[in-house]
């Protein structure tokens, strides 16, 4: 026989029944479904191992900085104010979709797509830029295969572009497919993790400039 | 989706306005570190400073900086954020080691 | 049901008995069992020591264990349910405390030795220095001081601390003689300016004389397991025989070894040296002394004339057979190439002829009657 | 939003098996695959392994000589322990986390799937080197510079790409049990009143979140250095070749625990069952378990003793590892405190995990002994390693999988698999085990170095090799008998009843065979051992805390089976391109183009899955279960 036990109910009391509990706070609507939920713990689990993925760039970068043995140094190679335009770039990509979520959070639709748009341009921007950077660099026979650091310095900094080039796509997709649509539980939970990833992207380019670019004129 | 409260918070204009508040501060700050940042290391560069300084002083403003941006921008400081900052810690645990490790056991001279 | 618990008894048993009696086996020249120097020694102390506490650690585990299975097995027709016990706060408490006694003990004990392991002898002037250069699939040593180079036979004096560096000409190999010394790894590395990097420094000795087996411990390629050395340990007034011997150059008498040395100029001398003196950097191993070497390639038998005769005629028809190298490989490190086809029969007689009156120094009296423990 | 489509019930049962296979997000079949293809592996592993110990049955012996040798070598060591440990870990945990915390899938389906079709299409990647000739051959460790195409040819990229794409699968699979454990549990399931197992496939899954990355970006580097021109491990041009071993092993040793960690949760599972008895110090338990992972990260130089990183940095990591042995003292003595008192059911199940006891503890004491520098300069890479970790990963893990397959074989495959083979099974593998092993340990010690494909006569090794060998192929004897229970239980087993073993775990309360939503209802747990506790309180049933309703379900796709696919043919391309031809450079940049397009579609097709009515979930319910 299958019938709810009679302690059931009290026990939920007893123990702090979790959804019960949740339910008395409020979730933003990002956070109503359980998908919802799991999503947000996903990216920042994701975010939490990526971490790492740099971590080890920016260790063996760390290691190799110096192991040039033919090709420019870096104090000849970096310029501080393209890297400072790119940096300010991304920092702002990364504010506007800070409020992107605001609006989002509010329903407003039209408003959130707005500041999405407004971050795919700046990051798009970005790329822009860095790609002009590598250029330059391979003209001055920096390039991936003239030294140790010089594969170092692509790994790293590359493997950051190409997390921006993900990430625009990503939000490019984003756009597309719910350009038509209002904000609900069931997209909002991807707008929000599309900004978490952008956040975490932007935080890895802060060690980047400090790292590998400043670091590069006075280390 | 059953079993599942569809009702969800639309924050008031009073939230709003302290929340964006906030967040243009956090903007603001960033942006502040990273001229801070840059300045020290023109500054070095220039003034010929202490090259061991200004590497310290700007790892320090990149640790506050990203600091910042994920208690704010990503919401670590709100409610609920209990596991990510656990695994947030985890991570700088591990980064910690792999950076020492590779930083200061892969060269020796004989 | 009796049975497998005997079975089990047994078992346990058969371990103990084969650990106490397996130790006494193994080459003598070779086992770890058997140190002659001071560096296997320490090693073994503290393998010995850990050992007998892992003994106990494991005695008192397996008791319990074999008590708790044979004790505490249920009849068939049990179903009575016994007491859900949650746990002791007591008993975690003993269980962590003892072994965290157990390893402050050997931290202790093991941080101290492995400091004074590392001791650097490059610097004393009693220490013989020597250059280990590790190679697919040969050991080069060289004695900077002494001047000269040698390959595969080992010479050092009894009783002195010999100051080694090492390294790799190509792949990560590791040195091992473990009568005498744990491993060290040759790592290849060069700085910016081209010095070398990653260069290991360490010290080892051998209290006895004595010929002992050395070994390459890092996968290094096909030919690893083949990539063997041996030490000659003497007495120091003997390595001094040596040194002065091996400066000396050879005079070729045989008529059919002087001939063998147009063939050694012409197809050899490019990457072989005869003359232990030659400093420069070659691609293959220093020959000075081959005629007294202890094996040929480092494994193939050279007891008698008639061993070593047979030994070089393979191995300088067909080196890759003998220790293979990898054909896939995209850049080829240098490989002795096959002489099969390019020397007559009799042109490999005279050049084996002139190879065996390589003889400075003949360790042959350690063949027999070594001071091996 | 798109409504949610009620799946008529003429839906089901249409597909054929292998279009359902290959489009699952269910868990449970998710589980099946992992096992199969484990296994397959397993057999191929182990048979890599007896033409190892042929060759080396006598001195100098050419059966198996050189580079064939050591591509063996590479194979078996690899696919043991990526394609055989982790799967079939990853088999049980699919099979049973979800039920033990009474979730009805786990967080992300699809991605869930998306990692086995990774592991899949990675192990495939890895094999297809024998078909072109580049064999791996670098050691499983892949040691720089030796694994540059310079040395050893592009064997070893296959090595790379594969490990990459199954270890792609296996992070996000790490991921994924995290997320469920976290967000998934049934209500009044508490961190401290999950299962032991759910316990250590969480650290695990955190273990696997963090270090698989730096292996990763390891792989990326050695990818670059033989692929395209990198200079990271080439000492020409300023390269440095022990960063690879800190990369590897930064990864390799948590790794040792990512594939031990839930071979504990196993056993904490078996023992108490068959000792019908509470595990004994349970919280204690679960701290070891933490201890374990977070010092797992601060011990990687242990296996790089030698290398030469000079004696402070050899001291402070020696001390480092011999703290990990106190939190698993702590465990092998409140397995035997459980037994201690209990009424042992020695089923074969529980045999493995005697046999585990004593085992483990034999390479545990081992790894105390291989901690110390002075002592390790002697073990290090001779057989004496070769033996430890053959005792702690084939005592702690083989026997781990072996007991949960006995154990939860009812509940995967709804048949009891046959006792009295399980237990000729168990006493060939094991005596075979032993006699293969503890001899290695006096091999090393006698100077027999690791990785070799032949040694001299006449010193001293020819007699233990032959017994060691002879092991092997009684633990091999043992293997083909399970094979053999295997197929028999299939032909002539019965169906089991839902719950074998008077189980104490919420997966013995779910159906035979279990529902595709695992709970019509979901249960309230009430404590540690949720089912025991009702059958002792005198309930048939776990309490529920909702009435029958519609379940939603995600829906089944193959997209994960085609993005795994253009990924392994990327790495294809850009292996074949440095191999063959460099217009395969096209291969690869188009199956990226691929895979980025499968993930648009992905992205752009809505997929909120369909609901099974509840009409339909109560007729199932009222079948009643089968005791």
């Amino acid at each position: 026989m299958t019938t709810t036990h009679p302690n059931a109910m009290s026990d939920i009391e007893a123990h702090g029944h979790e959804r019960s509990a949740e339910g008395e706070v409020q979730p933003t609507i990002e956070l109503v479904t359980q998908e919802g939920k799991n999503k947000q713990l996903g990216v920042w689990l994701f975010i939490a191992a990526e971490s790492v993925l740099f971590a080890s760039f920016f260790a063996v970068y760390l290691a190799l900085r110096h192991s040039i043995p033919n090709g420019p140094q870096p104090k000849d190679l970096f310029e501080l104010p393209l890297v400072f335009v790119m940096t300010a770039i991304l920092l702002t990509s990364s504010f506007t979709s800070v409020m992107a979520v605001m609006n989002m959070r509010q329903l407003k639709s039209s408003a959130m797509k707005g500041w999405l748009v407004l971050t795919w341009l700046l990051g798009f921007s970005f790329l822009l830029l860095e790609i002009y950077e590598f250029n330059h660099y391979v003209h001055m026979g920096h390039t991936f295969t003239s030294s140790a650091f010089g594969t170092a310095f692509y790994s790293l900094v590359g493997f950051h572009g190409a997390h921006v080039a993900f990430g625009l796509l990503w939000l490019m997709t984003l756009l597309l497919r719910n350009a038509r649509r209002e904000i609900t539980p069931y997209t909002a939970p991807k707008v929000y993790s599309f900004s978490l990833y952008w956040h975490f992207v932007d935080l890895v380019w802060v060690f980047i400039f400090t790292i590998v670019y400043l670091m590069g004129k006075v280390g | 989706m059953s079993g599942e409260s569809s009702t969800f918070k639309r924050p008031d204009r009073r939230e709003i306005r302290s929340e964006l508040k906030v967040q243009t501060t956090a903007f603001a700050v960033s942006i502040f570190l990273t001229i801070l940042a840059f300045g020290a290391v023109v500054y070095a560069i220039e003034q010929g400073a202490s090259q061991g300084f200004a590497v310290s002083f700007i790892i320090a403003l990149a640790i506050v900086q990203v600091a910042f941006q994920a208690y704010i921008w990503m919401h670590l400081k709100d409610k609920g954020h209990g596991v990510p900052q656990l695994f947030f810690y985890m991570a700088v645990y591990v980064t910690a080691m792999t950076v020492i490790g590779l930083m200061f056991m892969s060269w020796w001279s004989a | 049901m009796k049975k497998k618990r005997l079975g089990r008894g047994v078992i346990v048993l058969l371990f103990t008995f084969l650990a106490l009696t397996l130790s006494a086996c193994g080459d003598p020249r070779l086992t770890t069992f058997s140190p002659n120097g001071t560096n296997a020694e320490e090693s073994l102390y503290l393998i010995k020591l850990s050992a007998y506490i892992m003994f106990a650690v494991m005695a008192v585990v397996f008791v319990l264990l074999l008590y708790v299975i044979i004790r505490f097995r249920a009849k068939s027709d049990d179903t009575s349910i016994p007491k859900q016990v949650e746990g002791s706060t007591l008993l975690e408490f003993i269980w962590t405390a003892i072994p965290v006694i157990i390893i402050i003990f050997l931290a202790v004990i093991t941080i101290n030795m492995t400091f004074s392991m590392a001791q650097d002898h490059s610097e004393d002037p009693d220490a013989v220095k020597l250059e280990v250069i590790a190679h697919q699939y040969w050991w080069e040593f060289r004695y900077p001081e002494l001047g000269i180079v040698t390959a595969q036979d080992l010479y050092i004096p009894k009783g002195k601390k010999i100051a080694a560096t090492l390294r790799g000409d190509d792949v990560i190999h590791s040195f091992w003689v473990p009568n005498l010394t744990g491993k060290i790894d040759t790592n290849p590395g060069y700085n910016r300016d081209g010095t070398l990097q990653n260069v290991n420094r360490f010290t080892f000795d051998s209290k006895t004389t004595g010929i002992f087996l050395g070994k390459c411990a890092e996968l290094c390629g096909p030919s690893h397991p083949l990539m063997e050395f041996k030490v000659i340990a003497l007495e120091p007034a003997d390595f001094e025989a040596w040194v002065a011997k091996m400066k000396e150059p050879v005079q070729v008498k045989g008529q059919t070894a002087v001939q063998g040395e147009k063939i050694f100029q012409q197809n050899c001398a490019a990457c072989h040296a005869v003359d232990a003196s030659d400093q420069a950097k070659r691609p293959g191993p220093n020959l000075a002394n081959i005629g007294n070497r202890l094996t040929i390639a480092g494994y193939l038998p050279a007891e008698t004339e008639a061993d070593m005769r047979e030994s070089l005629v393979k191995w300088i028809e067909e080196p890759n057979r003998y220790k293979p190298q990898n054909e896939q490989a995209t850049v080829k490190t240098v490989v002795m190439p096959p002489f099969k086809d390019k020397l007559s029969k009799e042109e490999m007689n005279e050049l084996i002829d002139f190879l065996l009156e390589q003889k400075q120094y003949d360790p042959a009296n350690f063949k027999i009657g070594t001071e091996v423990k | 939003m798109a409504t949610v489509a009620v799946r008529a019930e003429s839906e089901r049962k249409k597909k054929s098996m292998l279009w359902d296979y290959l489009t699952t997000v269910d868990h449970k079949k998710i589980a099946h695959l992992y096992f199969w293809t484990g296994l397959f592996y397993f057999l191929l592993g182990g048979l890599e392994a007896l033409l190892m110990r042929t060759q080396l049955a006598f001195p100098l012996n050419t059966f198996l000589t050189g580079k064939s040798y050591n591509e063996v070598l590479t194979m078996h060591g690899t696919t043991m322990i990526f394609l055989v440990a982790m799967p079939l870990l990853f088999a049980l945990m699919n099979a049973v986390v979800p039920l033990m915390i009474g979730a009805r899938d786990l967080a992300f389906p699809y991605v869930n799937a998306l990692s086995y079709w990774l592991y899949f299409f990675g192990a495939l990647v890895m094999h297809i080197g024998f078909l072109t000739g580049n064999v791996p051959q670098g050691g499983w460790t892949g040691y720089m510079p030796l694994s540059l195409p310079e040395y050893s040819g592009f064997g070893m990229s296959y090595y790379a790409m594969g490990l990459q794409l199954s270890g792609l699968g296996t992070l996000l699979t790490g991921i994924n049990f995290v997320a469920t454990i976290v967000n998934m549990r049934a209500p009044g399931m508490t961190y401290m009143r999950m299962p032991l197992f759910v316990w250590t496939t969480l650290i695990a899954s955190i273990l696997i979140m963090f270090a698989f990355p730096p292996l990763t970006a390891g792989l990326f580097l050695m990818i670059y250095d033989q692929l395209f021109g990198g200079q990271v491990f080439n000492v020409a041009g300023g390269g440095n070749v022990i960063l690879w071993q800190h990369l590897f092993w930064i990864f390799g040793h948590p790794e040792v625990y990512i594939v031990v960690l839930p071979a504990f949760g196993i056993f904490s599972e078996v023992i108490p069952v068959f000792s019908r008895k509470r595990l004994f110090g349970y919280p204690a338990m679960v701290v070891a378990t933490a201890l374990i992972a977070f010092f797992g990260f601060m011990v990687w130089v242990h296996h790089m003793f030698t290398v030469g990183l000079g004696p402070l940095a050899n001291g402070i990591f020696a001390v480092m590892t011999t703290i990990i042995a106190v939190p698993t003292g702590i465990k092998i003595f409140n397995w035997i405190a459980t037994m201690w008192g209990g009424k042992l059911r020695m089923t074969t199940a529980m045999h493995w995990s005697v046999g585990f006891i004593f085992t483990f503890v034999m390479g545990g004491v081992t790894g105390v002994m291989m901690a110390l520098p002075p002592a390790d300069y002697q073990y290090h890479d001779t057989y004496f390693i070769v033996a430890h970790f053959h005792y702690t990963l084939i005592g702690g893990t083989v026997f781990s999988i072996f007991a949960g397959a006995y154990y939860w074989w009812p509940k995967m495959f709804g048949r009891l698999l046959n006792e009295t083979l399980g237990k000729i099974h168990f006493w060939f593998f094991f005596i075979g085990f032993h006699m293969t092993f503890f001899i290695q340990h006096f091999l090393g010690l006698w100077g027999m170095q690791r990785r070799v494909y032949t040694y001299l006569p006449g010193q001293g090794f020819d007699l233990a090799n032959l017994v060691s060998t002879i092991g092997a192929y009684l633990m091999a004897i043992g293997v083909i008998v399970f094979a053999i229970n295997i197929v028999y239980t299939f032909v002539k087993g019965k169906p089991a009843p839902a719950d074998p073993w008077d189980g104490r775990t919420l997966e013995w309360a779910t159906k035979a065979p279990v529902p595709e939503y695992n709970f019509a209802r979901l249960p309230l747990i009430r404590g540690i051992d949720a089912l025991w506790l009702e059958k002792m309180a005198g309930h048939k049933e776990m309490p529920v805390i909702e009435d029958y309703h519609d379940i939603h379900m995600p829906n089944s796709t193959v997209l994960p089976f085609l993005m795994s696919l253009t990924l392994a043919i990327a790495a294809l391309g850009f292996i074949w391109k440095e191999e063959f031809n460099h217009a395969f450079l096209y291969m690869g940049i188009g199956g990226i183009v691929l895979t980025l397009l499968v993930m648009f579609f992905r992205s752009v097709i809505d997929d909120e899955g369909y609901h099974i009515p509840k009409a339909e979930i109560e007729r199932e319910e009222m079948k009643g279960v089968s005791v």
